[in-house]
This record gives C-alpha cells, structure tokens and sequence, in this order.
C-alpha cells in the first residue's frame, strides 16, 4: 500500500513539470489507478474484520470508471480537438514548480505531524500523502495557465481528497460518494464543453486571455 | 377631544396619502392634477392644524398604540404639546405654501406635476407622522422617508447638473448624519427592554454618565447635520436653492427643525439633564453656525442660496438658546433652562414664519425675473409693492429688528445667555458673556445682509429688462405672503402671550421648567416707537414735509444707469476685505494690453470646509478604493490563491 | 411526498421542455413547472409554519423551520425570474443575441437549475447537501456562460473554477465531520444526516469539528460570495442573463448560506457557539468592508449590484453570526428581503441595460425617460437594496444593527451603519447619474405596460410589506428565529 | 411690561424734551470748539438750530429713483432714536423696569437699517457706498458697543439700563471707559471713523447715504444724528459717572462730565486725521480686546 502512495505521490509531483497535456493525462490516470486500488486497500488493511467488501469495492470501481476512464478520455477527447499540441504556458519555471511542490510536501509532512493534527482524529498513515496531493492540486492550477491544467488540477486535488476520506474514515457514505462522482463528472464534462467554446472564442486555452473582467 | 384631536390627525394623514396618490392618476392632464394634489394638501394640512390645536390643549399626553409592526417596533403616537406645537407649525407653513403652489407651480407644468404632489404631500405626511411617533425604528423610518422624499423633491428639476449635484450631496450629508442617529438611538436601545420612547425613557435614569454622552454626542451630530451646524451644513446652501421655491421653503422653515424637535424630544425630554459641557458644545456651536452662517449668507448674491445660508445662522441662533437651557439645567436652575428654552422654540417658530415668508417671495420673484441672481433684480418695488413690503418685513424680521418677532426670540436669548454670564464662573463667565456679543455681531451683519438683499432687489433702477416689465403676482401668490408678513408682526406683538404657551410645552416635559413670567419689550418698544413714528409723521403732515419733488440723482453729470448702481457683490466688498481672514476672498484682476480698458475683476470665495475637510476626505476615500480594486485583478490563479491563503490562514488562526 | 415532488417536478418538466417546437410553448411548459414547484413548495412551508413540525421524507428530504424561509425565497424569486425570463429570451432572440435554438437548452438548464437549488435546502444529508450545492455549480456555470461571449465564457470559467475548488475544501470538511461521527457514535447506520447528528452533537469530537468547521466556512463562503472568495460573484453576476444573475444573487448564495449555517447549528451544538460565530461574523464583517471600495468606484452596474450582494451577504452572516434574538430575526429578514430585492433589481437592470446595450453607468443615462415604468420598478428596488424606508431591508439592518450594539457595544455597530450608509450614498450617486441626467438624444420612446411590469412590482409590495406591516407574521418570524436560537 | 406709572411718563417725557432741545446745542459747541483748535472764530453754538430751521423752510426734494421708503425713512430714523431716549434714563430716574439694555441697543439698529434703505434708494454709487460702509462699521461697532455695555452689566448682575448707571465707576471701567468713548465717536459718525463736515467721496460714509436728500428730510436726518450723538454722550456720561446720593451734585457732575466729553470729542476730531477704512477693523478690534480685558480684570483674579 505505501508503495500505490507513493506512486500517488510521484504523479502529482510529476505533474507539476510537465508541459504537456497528454503527459499529465497519462500521469492523472496511473494517480487515480493507484487510488482505486488504495481506496480497497486502505480499509482492509485497517478495518480488518469490520471491512465491507460491497461498499468499498463500489466505491473503487467507481473510482476506477469516473477518474480513470471516463474523465481522462474526456480531457483527452477534447484536447485532441482543441489540436493544442504545443507547451503548456506556465506562470513560472518547471524547475521553479518543482521546487515549490516539494516544499510543499515538506509542509504537508509538517502539518500531519505536528501536535494539533496528531492529537485530534486527523490523521492516519496515508493522510500525508492526501494532503500533499491536495496541496500539489491546487499549486498545479496556479502555476500551470492552460484550461484544461486547470480541469486536471481540480482532479488531483479531489484524488487527493478522497484518499484523505478513505485514510480517516475508510470511506463516505455510498449515496455521498455517488453523488460526488457524478458531480465531478458532470463538473468535468462541463468545463470541457466550455474550455471548447473558450478556445472557440480566444483560439488558445491559455488562461492569461480571461483577465478581461477585474475591478 | 382626545378623539377628535386623534380623528382629525387620521384625517389630515389619510389627506396626504389622497393628495399623494390621486394625482397620479390624472398625470395627464397636469393642471389638475396639480389642483388636486394642492387641494388635498392644502385640506390635510388644515385637519393637521385643527388636530395640533386640539392635542396642544390637552393637558396630560398621550400615548396611543397603534399596531406591532415587528418585534420591538410598534407604531404609536405620543400626543404632547411638543409634538402638536411643531405639527402646529407644519400645518400652518404648509396651509399657506400649498395655497402659494397652487399658483407657483404652474410655471412647472411642462415637468411631472402629479409626481410633484406624489413626493411633496408624502414628504409632510412623513414629517407629520415623524413628530408624533414615539418608537425609535419608526422614527427612524419617518425620518428617512423624510430625507428621501425631500431627495426627490431637491431633484425635481433634474435636468440641471448642478441639481443632481445638490440633490447627491443633500442625500449623502443627511444620511449620513442619521447613521448618528441611528447609533444614539440603537445604543441607548440597547440599555432599555424594548424601543419605545418611555422605555428608553426609564433606562436614562440609570445610565453611566459615559454612555448618555456618546449618545449625546451623536444626537448632536446627526441632528446637527439636518439642522445644517457648522461644518456640516454644507448641504443646505446647495440643496435649497435647487429645488423649487415652495419646497425650499418647507425645507428651511420646517424640515430642519425636525432636527431641533429631535434634539428637544430626545436630548431635553429623554436623555435628562448631563453635564455642563453638553450644552457648553451646543452653545459653542450655535455661535460658530450664526456667525459663519451669515458671513457667508452676505457673500452671496443667489437670494436663494442666500436665504439658505440664513437658515444656517439662525439654526445657530436656536443652538444658542438651547445650550443655554442645557448648560442652565445642568446647573440645576431650570426656571432660566426654560427661558432659554422657550427662547429656542419661540425663534423656531419665528424663523419657520419669516423664512417661509422670504423663500416664498424670493421665489415668485426669481420666477418673474428668471434668474436668482439679485445682480438682475432692482427697483421692483415700484411694480410689486406687495411684495416688496412683505419681503421687507421679512427682512426686518429675520434682522432681528424690534418689533418684530425675530427680535422677539433673539431678547430672550439675549437675557439668557446674560444670565448665564451672571451665574457662571471663572472663565466660563467670559465665554458667557462673548456669545451674546457673537449673537450682536450676527445681529448686525445679518442686517447687512438684508440691507443689501432688499435694496438691491427692490430699491433703485431696475438692473435688466425682466425687472423693468415685472408685475406683481395674482392674489394666490402675494396672500400667503401677507398672512406671513402679519404674523411676523402679530408674533412680535403677542410674544409674551406665545412665550407663555410655549412654556407649557416644557412644563409638560419637566415640571421644573415652570416661567412664571417673560420679560418681552416689543409691545413697550412698538407703542414707544409707533407714538414718536405717528407723532413725527403728524408733524411731517402739519409742516407740509410730505410735498415732495423728485428729482434726478446726481450722477456726476453724467446720466445714471443701472449700470452704475451698487451691486450685491460690492455692498458686501468691505465686510469681505474686513472678514478676509476667515472668508479667503480670491481676487483676480485681469488686464487685457491691447485693450486698456478691458479689465476683468473677478472674486470668489475658497469654500474652506469644501476645500479643507471633505474634499479630502473624498479624495483619500476613492484614492484608496481605487488601490484596492488590484485585489480583484482578472487572474484566476489569483483567485485561487485567496481561497488558499484564507484556508492556511483559518487553520494557522486556529492552531 | 410533497417535498419528492417538489425537486421531481422541475426534472419531469425538463423533459418536456424539450418536445414543443415552438419556443413559446417551452417558455410556458417551464414557467408553469416552476410554478407547480413554487405552489408546492407554499403548500409544505405552509404546513410546516402552521404545524411546527418537521416535514421528513424518509432519510432524505426535509423541511425544518429553518429551511422555510429559504425555501420560500427560492419559490418566490424562481417564479418571479422564469415568468419574467420569458420577456428577456424574447428579446435577446430580436436582438440577436440568442439563437433560436438555444432557448430550449436554457430553459432546461434554467428548471434543473431550480431543481438543485430547491435539493440543496430540502436535503437534511449533509452530504447532499454538498452534492446538490455542486451541481447547482456545474449547471449554473453553463447558464453564467449562456451567451457565449468572450466576457461571458470567462466568468463561467471563473465561476466553474472557483467554486469547484472551493466546493472541495468544503468536501474536506465533510470528511471530517464523517470522521467525528465515525470516532463518537459507533451506531453508524445514518451517516451524515443532520438531524442526527445535532442530536449527538454533545458527542463529536470538539476540534475535529472546529477544523472542519474551517473547511466549511471556506468552501461554502467561496459559494456564498464571502470576502475574500467572492471573486467570481461579480464576474459571473455581471455576465450572466438577467434572471440568471436574479437566480444567482437572490437565491444561489442564499443556498450556500443556508448550508454554512446548517454546519453552524451543528458546530455550536458540539462545540458551543463561540468559534462559528465568530468565524461568520468575522467573514461578514470582511465582506462587508471589502465591498465598499468596489461599490465606491464600480462602473458596470451589473458588477456592482453583484458587489452590494457581497455585502449584504457579509450583513446577514453577521446577523446569524451574533445569534441574539435580533440578530437572527434580522438576519432571516434581511435574508429574505434581499433575495426578493436583489433579484427584482437585476430584473430591472437586464431590460435598462439591454435598451442601451451597455452595462457601463456613465452610458445609462436619463433611464426614467427612456424606460419609465422599468424605471420606476429600478428606482424602488435600488432604493429598498440601498436600505431606505419603507422597504424591509431598512428594518432587518435596523435589528442586526440593533443585535450588534447588544453585544459589541458602540463603536462596531457605528462601523456597521456608516459601511450601510456608504453604499448607500453611493447608490444614491449612481441613481442620481442614471435616474436624473438627460436622455440621450437619439433615445426617444416610452414604453408600454407588460406582464413583466407586474410582476416585478409583486416583490416591491411584499418589500413595502414586510418593511411597514409585517404584524401579521410575527408569529412565524420569531418561531423561525426561536427554532434557530434553540440550536445554537 | 412696563408698568404704565405717570411718574414714568413724566420723565420721558422730560428725557425726550431735553434731547430734542439740547442736541443740536452740543453740536453747536463742538463745532465751536473744533473752530478754535484751527484758529477760526466759528459760528456761533446755535448755528445748528439755524441750521435746522433753514432745512425746514426749503422744498423737499428726493431722487427719482426712490420709492415711499425714502420719505418715510427720516421719519423712522428719528422715531427710533427717540425710542431709545425714552429707553435710557439718563436724568438717572431709578424706578422705571423698562430700561432694556438689548432694546435699547437695537433701537440703533432700526435707524440703521432703514438709513442704508434710504441711501441705496437713490441709485448712485455714493448712496450705495455710504450705505455699504456704515452696515460694515455698525458690525464692528456694535459688537465693541456691547462688550463694554454687557460687561458692566455683568458687574452690577443686571442688564437693566437703570442698575447700570454709574457702574463704570471703577478701575476695570476706565479701560470700559476707552473704549466707549471711542464707540461714542465712531456711532456719531466722527473723526477719526467718518468724516461730518466733507462730502468727499473717499471719506464719506454717513452723509453719503443722505446725499440725495434736501430740505426739511435732511434736515430731519441731521437732526437725528445730533439726537444720536447727543444720547450716546449722555450714556457715555451717566454709566462712567460717580455714584453720589446728593441728586444736585450728581446732576452737576454729569453735567460736568458731558461738557468735558464733549470737549474731547471735538479736542480728539482736531487732533486726528481720518483713518483709511480698512484700517477701521483693527482699530475696533483693539477697542474690544480693551473691553475683553476689562472684563477679565473684573472677573477672574
């Protein structure tokens, strides 16, 4: 299991120095295989004899269906209709981004290690790796400008989430995660749609063109 | 007659919300919509007159719950003699200036007449109602309605820049003086069960001194904004003369004293007796307001604008005797508190009589003549001697010239605040004694002022064409006027008698405040006076002095012209180079080389609280909005970033 | 059932939207699914005022006290802007800037819209919730982006973006108060539900749920409009259609309040009400400072209104965040109040801006000329936004200024009342710039009375009603606010 | 109000007689004496009675320009200052109530302000010049005018004019006496603050505004400025008078006092020259910083 959170892990970080969308697709989908798999594995592990198979493997294959399926062919689907080959423009250097998304991890590290989140219920083995991964999402979408970095983004950051969920709690309630699965796919399907128009419109997906509306 | 006083008050309401609404539904035809929105009105205000009459005979208030609007705010009326004495005033004011618009606003007729009446009868209907309610979220209520209403009316000839200008101002000034109110009556709320007026009543009796000044003090500043104090009158010189002139009458006789009801009813009648310095601040300001009031009234050629800054100068005046009456109760001598209170009361009425009077024939002149510039008036009093002789007498009146009744308020002051000097001590005793000399000083500069208002409107040759032709008003115009004029004198006349009611308005508040006796000189000085005037006069008669020739002025040889007159800006030329110091008179000569004998004089005053106080405050207010408009940049990684950092800084917060 | 019927009904609708070929019809079939949804929705509140109990369906679906003033906002102002929609459509298919064939899109969008909104109140899974607040996200964004503009097309990706992002910390925060239920009551069949847990509440591990609270607090304030997360409010409100900003600024953010304060009650039943109010009035209070500036030197009136929607949801945060018995009346008034207000003022201001065809103040000049009824219809709902008598806004700022006094003192609640009065005084500038100029010459006709006329004036008179007569309702209003005060 | 006393109306009565008959005589005399400070003879003393009755002989004749206010002007004028003999007892008549300070003031105000009516009437510069500079002056003075009366009235806890009679006489009165006596000569229209005997335009104020009238109107006004200079004398004199029981002596040292006031109104007219207008302000201020003075000398020790 440590080494599926691992990989978790290296993906996101990966990421954050490529410059091309394919990659990342492809790096987002060996993230989410490794978390379909992790959301089994955690709660056998740490349930043992309370483990729900049913429950926890729904929610993985579920997993499995939205994150590594569908979601990854639609960002791919659209990417290859949008024909944007070319690098994704950065707000910063890759090694620069790099460099911040492993500090990052050293704060996630000191977060989940520090008193407060020991002595309250917050975190569990994996969480570590959670938290960076959210952290790392979210640095993802401010330093990569391109729309769809921004859809992949948002993707690692609730992979990330949901390890968090599955690392504390084994697991949200099924209607919940049902809910969010298709809310995150609806959500993706729409923000396809849109980064199509938007290319339609501006003929490029980089995100420096939508700073019209200020003030 | 508590019934029919109450019945009749529903009936003048129910009047105004008809005179309201039913023109609205003729605003096609707009002269009768205008007659039936003034017809209304002019019913209204009468049952409101008839209502103040029965509630001022009362001899114990009132209180009368209506309905619970909500939670702690319940509408009810508290019927006293200070309520009907004010609601007296309105309805009397307004009686007469609705007879004046039935005839005024026909020069409107191309505007949105049926909105006029829509906005003016609620604008009374809302400051009737106001001096009646005694819960403070209803008060507020009518209080903003009032405000707004008036923003309406202020704009209702829109179609001008500097209108909107006015209108803005007006609207930001005063609402921004009820956030004061608003705090004073809220915070004292908040020491009561409940927000009624008795309630809030009772929980004075037991609140620390510190608090019961923090609400003084923004009683004194929002009240004082709509009273139009110095500084923070810089509203009422813009906002009157933009509106039509029987609004701007109604605003400056009436609606600023809702001000001074406010500080009545809730500083004097609520709030209970504070220390000293609550009424030394009062006095304080009421000297600076008259004195800063009427110099800049005497640099003013705009008759309206003019009259305007008056307003100022003797909201001033009424400040002064209501300091005077707090300081006086603080030292627990409350029959000298109730002099000067009377005092105030007594000016307000007078000032609501007189200023009325001059705003309504300021503004059927400048409706003949077409402008409000007093620079194009002159001789008037040949064609309009009625209204000539009524604006006289409001000049005498508001100049504090003895018979009169604005001489008759002003002695009480007077005497009080000499009192005051005689009672006080150390160096109280010398600020004592120099507010009634500040008051002398208003005194005669204000009759410089109307010296020159008067005499350059009316006297001498007439300055433009439109003043050669002018004719005087019909009836509906100039009969208003005369009932005003009369009043002006019968209120002298009759002071100690009106003094002697309105002391039973405080005696109601306090039964401390009991007068026995005012000491008025104005019927002493009127049969002195009218002796030596008639005895002089028979004299004239007997010795032929009445056979008069006329002759042509001697204009140095050469033949005199209009041209050639004083005007309003160089009668004021030397009080302006003796005020310089204050008043920053920016002079600008310009010479032109090729011509010699082209030279432009140009003078104009530097606004000091304009140019020192709010424009600064204006500028520094946007000046950092603008610099705080980067955080809302476009990028949305910006954004991102913020919901970030406000979730580290949660979680670090929370550690 | 009923509250089955309520979400159900504008889905079942959808469907039928879609069949008609002529748009006309779409128009009404979705008009009336949105009145069929409102009329229920009456019905349940009506019951639930009446009875005082809780109207459950099943594990699902719930109407507490709470919920009835948000449901209500949501069937008014919903039925107000779809009636309305119908004239906006029309117009922008004249005018081009609709095709014809996206009406029945928007008109599906527009009930699946609805739908979620009146999911995300009705639910009493927290959980839910959360599902439901996110699709309200997913579908709106296509609305804000209806148009399809460059401007457009940027604040729905802003919007989309933003409130994802902060939907999932929300998530987070979910996750953690599963957590907490999962550590104290081992019982573990009902997950999430509400009602269940505030009974526990005593039991939750206290700072699991105060973090979680944080979680909360950020992800529904970036949905709320919350300082500092608020940045995509103006953007989206001030590209979207007309009733879309309606049904954004009067009822979305409503909803993500309606969530904050669910997590609220339930916080202060775990942990006592210290730490959320605080938080809720602390953001309040930074929303409502922070729009100020932008109001000060706004010059798309769209972006302002969407700016003052900022502060009053900073105003009613506050209001709840007190917690004394004037704040939360207050704060429910005002709630509704400006739902009501707000949306009738973007109602307005569509069919103004769409006669000018700018959105910029400086160019909307002498509307009261050009459009004197819509104008008329503007003037009282700016009025009523800006806080004056006699509309309700006046009253519900009144009594949180009132609770603020109560517990703060002086010289906060003064703040509070001159951050009011300058939105006000700025109001009254840009009312002055636009009511009180000069036409534009080459703008020369009157306009007729029409459906929209009345029925954006309904909401002035509930407005005038509830801000002068509201005696009739006491009754129901302090029992919505005792129920509340119960919980905290 | 007053009590209506017959005693009370025989004192007016007698105050006002003796005014009206002894005012010109004092202009008589200060002429008379300005004459032998410039080595003339001059006329005689009674030269302004002449002078009155040559007024009163000739035809009236205003502008054309003016209107009924004009010609009931002078009559107003000269009842106002009537009034205010009436108002102030300087026989030293101690049972009246009447005796209002402020009306009394204000009875000068009367005068004033129909005065400067009158002088913008005619439609010339001079009128409306004369007019200008006498409403400015009156606001200096006035206000100097009543330091100095208020503060004694401070002094004796009265502002009835009988309670005051004789309170000047004190150290801090001197300094009220200063400054007085320079409110005397500048309300009387004299040296150093206006000119009586010029109708030069750069010095003109007072007779600026009566330059259009002739015959019995301006004599009229003439005689009402001699009233007022002759009542303001006498208040001037009875307030810094001793206070001496024996009534003979005290009436013979007022008299005395008069004479000597007098003599230095028409020593100081012929000493100075006249002070530039705008250099009136300064001069009025001094004068009632004099006054604050002596009310901080009374007061606070």
């Amino acid at each position: 299991m440590n080494f599926l959170s691992f990989i978790f892990l290296i993906t996101s970080l990966w990421m954050l120095q490529t410059r091309n969308v394919t990659k990342s697709v492809y790096l987002l989908i060996l993230q989410s295989l490794s978390l379909s798999i992790l959301m089994i594995g955690i709660p056998m592990i740490s349930l043992g004899y309370d483990f729900n198979l049913f429950h926890s493997a729904i929610a993985a294959i579920l997993t499995f269906f939205v994150k590594v399926v569908l979601l990854p062919f639609i960002i791919l689907r659209v990417n290859k209709k949008l024909r944007s080959n070319d690098l994704i423009p950065m707000n910063m250097s890759q090694g620069l981004s790099l460099l911040i998304g492993i500090f990052l991890i050293g704060f996630s590290q000191v977060l989940n290690s520090s008193g407060f989140f020991s002595t309250s219920h917050l975190s569990s083995g994996y969480s570590f790796f959670a938290i960076s991964s959210i952290l790392i999402g979210c640095f993802y979408m401010l330093s990569h400008r391109a729309l769809l970095c921004q859809i992949i983004g948002i993707i690692v950051m609730e992979n990330g989430i949901f390890l968090y969920s599955v690392s504390l709690t084994n697991g949200m309630p099924l209607i919940f995660e049902f809910g969010t699965f298709f809310d995150l796919l609806v959500g993706v399907l729409v923000m396809g749609i849109m980064t199509n128009y938007i290319h339609g419109l501006f003929e490029s997906t980089d995100t420096e063109n939508l700073t019209e509306l200020k003030g | 007659m508590i019934d029919l006083g109450f019945i009749f008050f529903y009936l003048s309401v129910g009047f105004y919300i008809l005179g309201a609404i039913v023109p609205l539904a003729f605003s096609k035809n707009k002269s009768l919509s205008l007659k039936i929105g003034s017809y209304f009105g002019l019913t209204a205000s009468a049952f409101g007159f008839i209502s103040g009459i029965f509630m001022f005979l009362l001899p114990n208030p009132i209180l009368f719950k209506l309905l619970v609007i909500a939670p702690n705010i319940e509408l009810q009326f508290y019927f006293d003699k200070l309520c009907a004495f004010f609601l007296l005033i309105l309805s009397a004011i307004n009686f007469l200036i609705m007879i004046y618009s039935l005839e005024y606003m026909k020069s409107y007729l191309n505007d949105n007449i049926a909105k006029f009446s829509f906005f003016y009868n609620l604008f009374i209907c809302s400051m009737s109602i106001l001096f009646l309610v005694s819960n403070s979220i209803t008060f507020l209520i009518f209080w903003e309605l009032m405000s707004i209403l008036s923003y309406f009316l202020v704009t209702f000839e829109y179609r001008h820049q500097h209108v909107r200008k006015a209108g803005f101002f007006y609207i930001f000034m005063t609402h921004f003086g009820t956030v004061f109110i608003i705090s004073g009556l809220l915070y004292w709320g908040t020491f009561s069960n409940g927000l009624n007026f008795d309630a809030l009543k009772m929980a004075a009796m037991h609140m620390s001194m510190f608090s019961k000044s923090i609400i003084f003090l923004c009683f004194l500043i929002g009240f004082g904004t709509k009273a139009g104090i110095v500084p923070l009158h810089i509203w009422l010189p813009m906002a009157h003369p933009s509106a039509p002139s029987n609004v701007s009458a109604m605003m400056s006789s009436v609606m600023i004293k809702t001000a001074i009801y406010g500080i009545f009813r809730f500083v004097i009648d609520m709030l209970g007796v504070g220390p000293i310095w609550w009424g030394s601040i009062i006095l304080f300001i009421g000297v600076a307001s008259s004195l800063i009031g009427v110099l800049y009234a005497l640099m003013e050629h705009d008759i309206k604008k003019l009259l305007a800054y008056h307003s100022v100068e003797n909201i001033g005046i009424i400040f002064m005797g209501i300091g005077v009456g707090t300081i006086f109760s603080s030292m627990s001598l409350y029959t000298f508190a109730a002099i000067a209170y009377c005092a105030s009361l007594f000016h307000v009425l007078n000032h609501a009589v007189f200023k009325s009077l001059l705003f309504l024939s300021a503004g059927s002149i400048s409706k003949i003549i077409g402008t409000r510039d007093m620079e194009h008036y002159g001789g008037l009093i040949k064609n309009m001697p009625k209204t000539a002789l009524s604006f006289l007498i409001g000049s005498l009146a508001i100049s504090a010239i003895p018979p009169l009744n604005g001489f008759a308020s002003e002695y009480q002051i007077y005497i009080s605040m000499l009192n005051l000097s005689y009672f006080s001590h150390s160096y109280w005793k010398l600020f004592a004694i120099l507010s009634p000399v500040a008051l002398i000083l208003t005194g005669a500069l204000a009759a410089a002022c109307f010296v020159k208002a008067f005499s350059v409107s009316f006297l001498a040759l007439p300055r433009s064409s439109e003043a050669k032709n002018a004719k005087e008003p019909n009836l509906m115009i100039i009969a208003p006027e005369a009932i005003l004029a009369f009043s002006c004198i019968l209120l002298g006349l009759l002071a100690s008698n009106i003094l002697f009611y309105i002391s039973k308005i405080l005696v109601q508040i306090d039964s401390n405040f009991n007068v026995v006796y005012f000491q008025t000189t104005n019927l002493l000085f009127f049969i002195i006076f009218g002796l030596f005037f008639c005895l002089s006069i028979i004299f004239g008669k007997i010795f032929g002095l009445f056979e008069i020739r006329k002759v042509p002025t001697w204009g140095c040889g050469i033949n005199l012209n209009s041209k050639m007159e004083y005007t309003a800006a160089s009668f004021s030329q030397p009080i302006r180079r003796t005020y310089s110091f204050f008043l920053r008179p920016n002079r600008k000569i310009t010479l032109n080389p090729a011509k010699p004998l082209d030279i432009l004089f140009s003078e104009d005053l530097k606004p000091p609280f304009t140019t020192y106080l709010y424009s600064p405050i204006r500028k520094f207010i946007l000046n950092f909005s603008i610099k705080m408009r980067f955080l809302q940049s476009g990028y949305v990684h910006f954004y991102l970033a913020y919901i970030f950092i406000t979730l580290v800084v949660l979680l670090l917060w929370y550690r | 059932m009923i509250l089955l019927f309520i979400v159900l009904i504008p889905i079942i609708f959808s469907f039928f939207c879609v069949l008609p070929k002529q748009t006309k019809i779409t128009q009404w079939i979705a008009s009336c699914a949105i009145m069929l949804a409102s009329l229920l929705a009456f019905t349940s509140c009506f019951y639930v005022l009446s009875s005082g109990k809780i109207l459950f369906l099943s594990n699902i679906f719930a109407i507490d006290l709470l919920s009835v003033p948000f449901v209500l906002v949501i069937a008014i102002v919903s039925l107000i802007c779809s009636i309305s929609s119908i004239g906006y459509v029309n117009r922008d298919i004249e005018i081009n800037e609709m095709k014809k064939s996206y009406v029945k899109p928007f008109y599906v969008l527009l009930l699946l819209f609805v739908c979620t909104m009146y999911l995300s109140v009705l639910c009493q899974n927290l959980g839910l919730i959360w599902v439901s607040i996110e699709a309200t996200t997913v579908i709106s964004a296509l609305l804000v982006g209806f148009y399809r503009k460059r401007a457009s097309l940027e604040a729905a990706w802003k919007y989309i973006i933003l409130c994802t992002v902060g939907i999932a910390f929300a998530l987070v925060g979910l996750i953690l108060i599963y957590q907490a239920e999962q550590i104290s009551l081992f019982n573990g069949v009902e997950t999430l539900n509400w009602f269940k847990l505030i009974s526990y509440g005593k039991n939750l591990d206290p700072n699991l749920m105060k973090i979680s609270f944080i979680f909360i607090m950020v992800g529904y304030g970036t949905k709320a409009g919350i300082f500092p997360m608020h940045t995509w409010l103006p953007d989206a409100h001030g590209q979207s259609p007309a009733p879309i900003s309606a049904l954004l600024s009067g009822v979305l953010l409503n909803c993500a309040v309606y969530a904050i304060l669910r997590h609220h009650l339930l916080l202060s039943a775990a942990v006592g009400s210290g730490f959320s109010s605080n938080l809720l009035i602390g953001f309040g209070a930074l929303s409502m400072i922070f729009s100020v500036p932008f109001i000060l030197t706004q010059r798309d009136i769209k972006r302002l209104f969407a700016y003052s929607s900022v502060e009053h949801m900073g105003i009613i945060l506050i209001g709840f965040g007190l917690g004394n018995f004037f704040g939360v009346l207050g704060a429910i008034l005002h709630m509704f109040n400006h739902s009501l207000g707000k949306s009738t003022l973007f109602l307005s201001t569509g069919s103004i801006v769409k006669r000018y065809g700018s959105n910029n103040i400086a160019r909307l000049k002498g509307i009261g000329q050009t459009k004197p009824l819509t104008s008329i219809i503007f003037l009282c709902v700016l009025l009523a936004i800006a806080g004056s008598p006699p509309f309700g806004l006046f009253l519900s700022e009144m009594y949180i200024a009132y609770a603020i006094f109560q517990k703060f003192g002086f010289f906060p609640g003064i703040v509070y009342l001159t951050l009011i009065a300058t939105v006000f005084a700025a109001f009254m500038y840009y009312l002055g710039k636009m009511y009180f100029s000069n036409q534009r010459p080459d703008f020369k006709f009157k306009e007729r009375i029409g459906l929209q006329h009345i029925f954006l004036s309904i909401p002035i008179i509930i407005l005038i009603i509830t801000g002068c007569f509201l005696t009739p309702s006491i009754n129901i209003i302090s029992k919505i606010v005792e129920y509340f005060m119960r919980g905290i | 109000m007053v009590s209506i006393n017959p005693s009370l109306i025989l004192v007016s009565t007698i105050q006002v007689i003796i005014a009206l008959v002894f005012s010109p005589l004092v202009s008589g005399i200060i002429r008379k004496i300005k004459s032998y400070f410039q080595s003339r003879r001059g006329a005689s003393i009674f030269q302004p009675y002449m002078d009155l009755l040559k007024f009163f002989t000739k035809e009236s004749t205003i502008s054309e320009n003016s209107s009924i206010i004009s010609v009931f002007a002078p009559f107003i004028v000269f009842a106002s200052y009537l009034s205010a003999c009436v108002l102030f007892p300087f026989l030293g008549f101690k049972n009246g109530s009447g005796y209002d300070l402020i009306t009394f003031i204000y009875c000068f105000g009367v005068a004033r302000f129909f005065i400067a009516l009158a002088g913008m009437e005619s439609g010339s510069s001079f009128g409306g010049m004369g007019s200008s500079r006498e409403m400015m002056i009156s606001a200096l003075s006035e206000p100097v005018l009543s330091i100095v009366l208020f503060a004694l009235s401070l002094s004796v806890l009265s502002y009835n004019l009988n309670n005051m009679l004789s309170s000047g006489w004190s150290i801090p009165g001197i300094l009220l006496s200063i400054s007085m006596f320079i409110i005397v000569i500048a309300e009387s229209s004299r040296l150093p603050v206006d000119n009586p005997d010029t109708h030069l335009e750069l010095t003109m104020v007072h007779e600026g505004m009566i330059l259009e009238y002739s015959g019995p109107l301006l004599g009229i006004f003439h005689y009402a400025s001699m009233l007022k200079q002759f009542i303001l004398i006498a208040l001037f004199v009875s307030i810094f008078s001793p206070n001496i029981e024996n009534i003979v002596l005290a009436i013979f040292i007022k008299f005395v006092l008069f004479l000597l006031t007098v003599f230095l109104i028409a020593f100081i007219e012929s000493i100075v020259p006249k002070m530039r207008l705008f250099k009136l302000p300064g001069f009025f201020f001094a004068t009632g910083i004099l006054g604050v003075l002596a009310i901080l000398i009374y007061f606070i020790k």
